[in-house]
């Protein structure tokens, strides 16, 4: 049955190549059809393939299928080739089966778009990318995944092109990224130089042979690759551009900038793993990352009035959680949280698409309120994904994975007192933002009236994405709850476990760990409450007042980081660009072509036409020759 | 002087009796037609007793000439030269509306005096061929009476010509009151033993010859003339001074002065560079903006010269090679140049204003095709002649080390490019409003119906310069032939 | 024999073309279309037949140079031209020839088809000219004697000067006489360089002869090697063109007519890459070794000059004439880098660069047909008049963005890999230079296609015959980006004999250690050469041709 | 009677030179322009001679003869010319000739 992980990624690609290729002769539905289809097909296929894995995995716990050798150019030979192990086999079943449900809701949310066609076509190609990118079994396989969903992600961000602001958006997220891809691509040079191969498996094998841990090739090689994953995953320097992603479609925001894409450089890291313990000091340079990601996100998600820009800012604060994990070598803890991560996201983003939807294209939270009878279903999946992402205890598959960030954080090997004190305030932070939108989304008086009733095809994935928010933290139940935790069980087969070896790793392991994070959250449920609901107007008027506006514009601006490459980079570009328009080495040449004419003009001005000047010149020749010969 | 003496000298002899032939026949009856018909067989007799001459194994007639292979090969050359001149000029001299059986009879004599320079070995016969040469010129510059502007060339010319003469002769004096010796040997050994400083006085002597040869070749300090005679004289004879006068000077000095080149620290090699360098950059420099295509091809050929000079400088056999198949490209390309001139110019006004061109490439192709031809020829392009003469001159030049002059004559002749390929711009471009010409006029009506001799005759240059751009081996062979003769160090 | 026909092909039908035009111009276009497509079908015949038999003598070949120089030639001509100079009409192909000449005839097909409905005024003399450039073009290619080689580097200025000056838009003149002097005067460098060796060679073994496989071993002063050198780099920088020299390419490429562009940006900028690997490195290793670090400084300057002065121009030929300032910076940087893994680069950068950049030319010329503007001021939401057309241009400014999965990315990656081997700083700003490329191209794009459609524009969207062209070009782009495995295998002959002929220099680096990616045939000889290769090319008495 | 030494002779043909080349360079009436190159000529002339003598050689005499009717002929043209030049300039002042130019 594994003999079709190559189908899982082909099926989207050739949905892809339909639309493209029968683009003028398809009406709506055939295309929803197919768009929808494929990707369906594709999670039917991963589940019969990653299911066969699960029950009966292969020998090593990992399945390699090649197709055909890519180039092979003395010694340099990558090939077309997928490797399928449970760090993979996870992605691809996520990746796939919230795939679907997104495409299921475009299909209903995107039918009044005249590009329905194109909407689905990049879509596919989006979804091939990515299993691409996470199946790919060598690091340039990975990166042409990797660049596959960067192109995507633009051409789904400035979708709607009629619009300029939305496609200087899309180049705004394409740009960013790729400058995180330059350092990846220098860490494959960087890679294949020292160990002459870039299939994955090998290659860490012969790094950890070659490389002397915390060697320089080591912590450059972690960290260029860590560069390649900021970039995608839009943490600490290069996260400018996730917030202005959200100029695309809902189901796009959902999909690509909540649920897959920008998890690519979780995964990437995952993968690399081993890269990553022969360099703590890149390790630690991704905790931190991670930490002040998560802090600075949450932050400015407290002050955003764009509903879909807080959601975005509270993506890239839980991937800070995750990078946080991976920081301090909690490698499944991170894999774990992309995972429930993934369900509440896409929850908490297709509920606002419908919201925003019925609103009329109302983005603003303030203009919103009292929704709660009017959108009840909407109400309470939102209010469910709300919930796991504050991380109600129990009841929420977020408490289980941020829980277990959060105890790694303080309880494993590397695992210190700050990066706890971050994640425990991140936690409060995240608890505020995310009750503050349900209060202020779904209860008090109503601003605008709804005009659209969301219709079957889109409640559906909500329900369905509710209940896995719900239900999917319980495959690993922390020690002091429960001894069930199979997920962890499968993971090991492909990464390291967590050691809880730190210092204080018996106080994080114990429940009075997870007590304190418990009644962080509760506290915080309650704060949001009063800030929100009765002293509503109170908040405002706060937030409103001179010594805080300053503060909240400035994180509502994301940090000012906007501000600063702006004056950095963008600005010199663009002048040096006006500046040299018409090319400074010409004005080189015209300067030669015009000494050349000087002199002509000047010579010619000597051909006065009268006979004596001739003969004068013609005199002043010998004499000169002449008086050389003399004196010589 | 014996009797096979007389065989040997036959050429020149053919060439004397050819002009006294039309001139006696024009004195009964005046007819264009027979008088350009006796040249033509006047010329042929020539050409035929070359062979005659070649067979003969006595080389040197009297102290004054020697008849080499060198020396015939180049009579040769100037006899075909002449004769394309005569058959352009056919239909030109009709439409000049004056009498033209005297054209003729002068440019068989001019044609003797270059005969007589290339076959001179001493300071008499090279002093009597340029004073034939230059005296013919004369009477042909000012051909066209009623036109001020060949009057105004023909003075320049006279006095600067005259000047530099008397320059040549008293340099001959001084070198024969030094030396004692008038024989082109006897110079070339002078300058072989190295002008030392204490031969003052030859060198200024041989200074001063090099003055009246230096007119005569127009290179840079006795440029000044070229332009104005260019332009003022009328179109074939312009034709036949760039060619012909050029040529024939060129022959001698690489017979007198050979040995120059082995010494390349002597005064008169640097003096000679230097003149070479200015010429090549004056000449290329001063045709840059230049309206007027006569002189657009005066100023070029004065940098042809200098390109010469280059190949002159180089020394070896190889170098006279070069020197002597740039000769013949250059021939073929000016002549072709100067015949499409020609054949376009009307009865009252040379066509030499660039707006006379415009659109040529529509009106007349054939004529276009041959002008551009030439130009590309002129530029060094492949498929024509002067790419191979211009990469044998670099050759020699590279092959005795000349390094600074074939720079020169590489960056130099990129400006060439320029007003080359400005003229073809204007013969094929449609739109005259793109073109920056200053004063551009409607097109003259240029003569609808060029001679059609005049058009054979450029066709067949026209190939000439393409058949041996292609393929010069034959042409090379020959002219190594000819230029074994003369006493390489 | 065969080789002949690759030149006299184009070269008859050149004539034939004019003078059937005279009569009825669309047969000038079909006899162009038959010049150009029969080579290319013999051509392709030659390649799938002696491909193979190629690897099999190469591997078979003697050792040294002498032994590589010979048994590396899939078929050679050769008579003597002109005796006395030592000159010989030399043309021998090897698997890079193979590769330029289809890009030469696949090109210039494009060419004609490109301008099939563009050019009406005398159309005979336009196809004239392509098809003596085609032929020209395949003459540089296949000549191996150096005079040889510049007749045919100069010959094609010709047909192409007049192509830009007659058939060109506004500016034409100037920018076709700039081209013409830039080629001209690094030709004439060029050719005092070829000169010098030639006496070198002469006064050292007593042969003055111009035939490249004899001059390869010349030894010299090393001063003298290097000025050498920079005669040659100089004319094939500004072909290439280099960054300082190319201020000739964006005013030639604006101005030249649909199918000049295609054709200047398609094969004529490539005969400086080719020059360069071909002659320039293997006769003068040590002095390319010195003088590396320079030519990866200005390689890199032109990738990121090239990219923001892309970014610059609201004239959108100009901005895609800058892109290939901007790709021909990394192909500067693969030849210098000279390892396997650079040069396979370089030669997979110079087939994916000619398709992207011809289509994106060849676009920008239908728009202008259509439009009568290049101004991007003027366009805007083009998107909406023609999806069909914004959908080719994207893929087109994908390519030439380098999105891994076309041909661009795999060559650009293998050489900045090779390069890497070289100088970490040299790859990494040529990696920086990708991000320049994603701004400009989607600037394109924006200016162009995107945005709001705000001047009434109303024109068909692409022809059938355009669909088939864009279709064939991002079909052979898509292949090339998953599979270029068929013109690495042709190339590696030629990449592996190119670098024994520099083992000896300073030039050449150990290969990467791993040598299990060849075929076992080329494996077992490269190893057995090495040993003998470096000694024997020190003693080098001439080859025995 | 005592012989005239070579050097005397030739530094009088040198000063005959000078002043003709100096009349060419200054005066500008025509004629006396045709004048100089007389004066110029015959000094060649004359420096001959005196050559021929030191050497006891006839060449001297017999290049004298040539130079002479090479005058002569040039003169003949030249003042053929100067008419032209007159009629069709109206004046015999060299610097009036200066139509083409540039």
């Amino acid at each position: 049955m594994l003999g079709l992980l190559w189908l899982i990624p082909a099926l989207p690609a050739a949905g892809f190549l339909a639309l493209v290729l029968l683009n003028r002769r398809l009406d709506r539905t055939a295309a929803a059809w197919i768009g929808a289809g494929s990707v369906g097909l594709s999670a039917l296929v991963a589940l019969l393939v990653c299911g066969s894995f699960i029950v009966s995995p292969p020998a090593g716990d990992a399945y390699h299928q090649v197709l055909w050798t890519w180039m092979d150019v003395a010694g340099f030979a990558p090939n077309i080739g997928f490797y399928l192990d449970a760090v993979s086999v996870l992605w691809v079943l996520v990746i796939t089966f919230v795939g679907f449900l997104i495409h299921l809701y475009s299909t209903e949310h995107m039918e009044h778009d005249e590009g329905f066609t194109r909407f689905f076509m990049y879509l596919n190609l989006f979804v091939a990318s990515m299993l691409v990118l996470v199946l790919a079994d060598n690091l340039l396989l990975l990166y042409l995944g990797w660049e596959g969903v960067g192109l995507c992600s633009y051409l789904l961000i400035s979708f709607w092109q009629k619009d300029p602001q939305n496609v200087y958006c899309g180049r705004k997220a394409f740009i960013v990224t790729r400058v995180g891809d330059t350092a990846l691509i220098a860490g494959l040079f960087l890679l294949f130089t020292q160990v002459h191969t870039l299939e994955i498996q090998p290659m860490l094998a012969a790094a950890q042979e070659s490389f002397v841990p915390g060697s320089a090739v080591a912590v450059a090689a972690a960290l260029l690759i860590l560069g390649g994953a900021i970039g995608k995953s839009a943490q600490v320097p290069l996260q400018t551009w996730l917030p202005d992603a959200m100029a695309g479609p809902s189901p796009v925001s959902a999909l690509i900038h909540a649920a897959t894409m920008v998890t690519a450089g979780v995964y990437l890291i995952a993968r690399t793993n081993v890269l990553f313990t022969l360099a703590p000091d890149a390790r630690l340079i991704v905790a931190i990352v991670g930490t002040v990601t998560l802090l600075l996100a949450g932050f400015s998600a407290l002050v955003q009035h764009d509903l879909k820009r807080a959601l975005a800012y509270s993506t890239i604060s839980q991937i800070g959680y995750m990078f946080l994990a991976l920081g301090v070598s909690g490698w499944e803890a991170g894999v774990f949280h992309f995972m429930t991560h993934a369900f509440f996201k896409a929850l908490l983003f297709l509920a606002a698409g419908v919201i925003i939807e019925a609103l009329a294209d109302e983005h603003d939270i303030f203009k919103m309120g009292g929704l709660r009878r009017e959108l009840p279903a909407v109400f309470w999946t939102f209010t469910i994904g709300a919930a796991a992402l504050a991380a109600l205890p129990f009841v929420t598959d977020g408490f289980y994975s941020k829980d277990l960030i959060i105890a790694t954080s303080l309880g494993s090997v590397d695992g210190n007192l700050w990066f706890y004190a971050g994640a425990i305030v991140g936690a409060f932070v995240t608890t505020l933002y995310s009750f503050r939108l349900v209060w202020l989304v779904f209860f008090g008086e109503r601003h605008t009236e709804v005009s659209r009733r969301p219709r079957r095809r889109q409640l559906v994935p909500l329900w369905i994405l509710a209940v896995l928010s719900v239900v999917s933290g319980l495959i690993w139940m922390p020690p002091w709850l429960a001894g069930f935790h199979p997920f962890e069980t499968f993971l090991d087969t492909a990464l390291p476990p967590i050691e809880f070896t730190g210092e204080y790793a018996h106080f994080a392991e114990s429940a009075l760990g997870a007590l304190v994070t418990i009644s962080v959250v509760v506290v915080g449920i309650g704060i949001a409450w009063l800030l929100w609901m009765p002293w509503r107007r109170g908040t405002h008027a706060f937030s409103e007042s001179p010594a805080v506006r300053p503060l909240a514009a400035y994180w509502l601006g994301g940090w000012g980081f906007d501000w600063v490459y702006e004056r950095v980079f963008v600005i010199p570009v663009k002048w040096f660009a006006r500046v040299a328009r018409n090319d400074l080495v010409d004005h080189v040449v015209d300067g030669i072509a015009w000494l050349n004419v000087a002199a002509w003009r000047t010579l010619s001005a000597g051909q006065t036409g009268r006979l004596r000047a001739y003969v004068a010149v013609a005199g002043f020749g010998i004499a000169l020759v002449l008086a050389v010969v003399v004196l010589r | 002087m014996k009797a096979g003496d007389l065989l040997t000298i036959s050429p020149l002899i053919a060439l004397t009796l050819t002009p006294v032939v039309v001139m006696l026949f024009a004195a009964f009856r005046r007819s264009h037609g027979l008088a350009l018909g006796l040249t033509l067989g006047g010329l042929a007799v020539t050409f035929g007793t070359l062979f005659v001459s070649a067979s003969r194994t006595a080389r040197v007639v009297t102290p004054l000439v020697t008849m080499d292979a060198y020396a015939l090969f180049f009579i040769g050359l100037l006899t075909v030269a002449t004769a394309l001149v005569a058959v352009l000029s056919w239909s030109y001299l009709g439409r000049l509306r004056v009498r033209p059986e005297e054209y003729y009879v002068l440019l068989l004599t001019a044609t003797l005096g270059g005969a007589a320079l290339v076959a001179a070995t001493h300071f008499a016969s090279f002093f009597l061929g340029l004073e034939i040469l230059s005296v013919s010129l004369y009477a042909l510059i000012v051909y066209p009476v009623h036109r001020a502007d060949a009057v105004e060339a023909a003075v320049k010319y006279l006095v600067l010509a005259g000047a530099t003469s008397a320059f040549l002769v008293f340099g001959m004096a001084l070198v024969y009151a030094e030396a004692g010796t008038m024989s082109a040997a006897g110079v070339a050994k002078l300058v072989a033993g190295g002008l030392g400083s204490q031969q003052v006085v030859v060198t200024v002597g041989i200074v001063m010859i090099l003055v009246g040869v230096g007119f005569k070749l127009a290179v840079v300090p006795f440029h000044m003339w070229t332009p104005d005679v260019y332009e003022g004289a009328p179109a074939p004879v312009t034709a036949y001074v760039a060619t012909v006068s050029k040529g024939a000077v060129f022959a001698l000095l690489l017979r007198f002065l050979l040995p120059v080149s082995s010494d390349q620290s002597s005064t008169l090699f640097l003096a000679l560079a230097a003149v070479a360098v200015a010429s090549m950059v004056a000449g290329n420099l001063l045709a840059l903006r230049q309206d007027n295509v006569k002189r657009i091809l005066a100023y070029s050929s004065i940098a042809h010269l200098g390109y010469l000079l280059v190949a002159f400088l180089a020394s070896g056999e190889r170098a006279g090679v070069a020197a002597g198949f740039y000769l013949v490209a250059y021939f073929a390309t000016t002549l072709a140049a100067f015949g499409v001139i020609t054949v376009l110019s009307t009865g009252d006004r040379d066509a030499d204003q660039l707006s006379d061109y415009r659109g040529l490439g529509a009106r007349r192709p054939v004529l276009a095709a041959v002008f551009a031809v030439a130009l590309f020829s002129l530029a060094g392009m492949p498929l024509t002649m002067g790419f191979i003469g211009k990469f044998v001159i670099v050759t020699a030049g590279a092959g005795s080390a000349l390094w600074a002059l074939v720079i020169v004559l590489v960056l130099t002749s990129a400006i060439g490019l320029y007003y080359y390929t400005r003229l073809i711009v204007v013969m094929y471009v449609r739109r005259p409003e793109e073109l920056e010409l200053a004063g551009a006029g409607p097109a003259a009506r240029v003569a609808a119906a060029g001679g059609a001799a005049g058009v054979v005759v450029l066709a067949a240059l026209t190939a000439f310069l393409l058949v041996f751009g292609v393929y010069p081996s034959p042409l090379l062979r020959l002219v190594e032939h000819a230029v074994s003769t003369l006493p390489w160090p | 024999m065969i080789l002949l026909w690759y030149i006299l092909i184009p070269a008859v039908a050149a004539p034939v073309a004019w003078l059937l035009g005279r009569s009825r111009p669309a047969l000038a276009r079909w006899t162009a279309v038959a010049g150009t497509t029969a080579p290319l079908v013999i051509l392709a015949g030659q390649w799938i037949t002696k491909a193979s038999a190629l690897q099999a003598t190469f591997a078979a070949r003697g050792p040294g140079p002498a032994g590589l120089v010979a048994g590396s030639w899939i078929a050679d001509v050769k008579a003597t031209w002109i005796g006395s100079l030592g000159i010989s009409f030399f043309l021998a192909a090897d698997g890079l020839t193979i590769i330029m000449l289809l890009l030469t005839f696949a090109l210039g097909l494009l060419a004609v088809l490109a301008s099939w409905r563009g050019i009406t005024k005398n159309v005979g003399v336009f196809h004239l000219m392509i098809l003596w450039t085609v032929a020209g073009l395949a003459g540089v290619f296949l000549s191996l004697d150096l005079f040889l080689f510049y007749f045919f580097f100069e010959m094609m200025l010709i047909p192409m000067y007049f192509l830009i000056a007659v058939w060109g838009h506004e500016k034409r003149v100037y920018a076709a006489i700039k081209f013409f002097i830039f080629t001209q005067v690094s030709g004439l460098l060029m050719l005092v360089a070829i000169v010098a060796l030639v006496v070198i060679h002469g006064r050292e073994t007593g042969v003055y002869t111009f035939d490249f496989t004899q001059l390869l071993g010349t030894q010299m002063a090393a001063s003298t090697a290097f000025i050498l050198m920079l005669g040659f780099f100089f004319a094939f920088a500004v072909k290439l063109p280099a960054w300082p020299l190319h201020t000739w390419l964006p005013d030639a490429h604006t101005e030249a007519p649909t199918a000049g562009s295609v054709l200047l940006a398609g094969v004529l900028i490539k005969i400086g890459a080719y020059g360069m690997l071909r002659f320039m490195v293997p006769l003068f290793p040590d002095a390319v070794h010195d003088f590396r670090t320079v030519a990866l400084v200005l390689a890199v300057i032109g990738i990121i000059y090239g990219a923001v002065m892309a970014y610059g121009q609201s004239d959108m030929k100009r901005l895609v004439a800058y892109t290939s300032v901007s790709h021909m910076g990394f192909v500067l940087l693969g030849v210098f880098a000279w390892n396997t893994l650079a040069l396979q680069g370089v030669i997979l950068q110079l087939v994916c660069h000619a398709l992207s950049t011809g289509a994106l030319f060849i676009m920008v010329g239908g728009l202008q047909d259509r439009i009568h503007t290049r101004d991007m001021g003027r366009m805007g939401g083009l998107w909406q008049v023609a999806p069909r057309m914004g959908g080719t241009a994207m893929f087109f400014a994908m390519a030439s963005l380098g999105l891994p999965g076309l041909g661009n990315f795999v060559a650009e990656f293998l050489i900045l890999v090779g390069v890497w081997q070289v100088s970490h700083w040299a790859a990494v700003l040529g990696a920086v230079g990708l991000v320049f490329a994603t701004v400009y191209a989607l600037w394109m794009m924006q200016r162009a296609f995107q945005g709001e459609e705000t001047h009434g524009w109303s024109f068909a969207d692409l022809t059938k015959r355009e669909v088939g062209m864009f279709g064939a070009m991002i079909a052979a782009l898509v292949l090339l980006g998953f599979w270029p495995q068929p013109l690495i295998t042709t190339a590696r002959q030629t990449v592996t004999g190119l670098q024994e002929m520099t083992a000896a220099s300073s030039l050449a680096q150990p290969r990467p250690t791993a040598e299990a990616g060849d075929p076992a045939a080329e494996a077992a000889a490269a190893p057995a050469d090495d040993a003998s290769g470096a000694t024997s090319l020190a003693d080098d008495e001439g080859a025995q041709q | 009677m005592a012989s005239v030494s070579l050097d005397h002779a030739l530094v009088l043909a040198a000063i005959l030179f000078a002043i003709g080349f100096a009349g060419l360079l200054t005066r500008r009436n025509l004629i006396v322009v045709l004048a100089c190159i007389e004066i110029m000529l015959n000094a060649g002339g004359l420096a001959f001679v005196a050559a021929g003598a030191r050497w006891g050689q006839a060449d001297g005499q017999v290049m004298f003869l040539f130079v002479l009717a090479m005058a002569a002929a040039e003169v003949a043209v030249g003042l053929a010319i100067a008419i032209r030049f007159r009629q069709s300039l109206k004046s015999l002042d060299v610097d009036d000739a200066d139509e083409m130019k540039g």
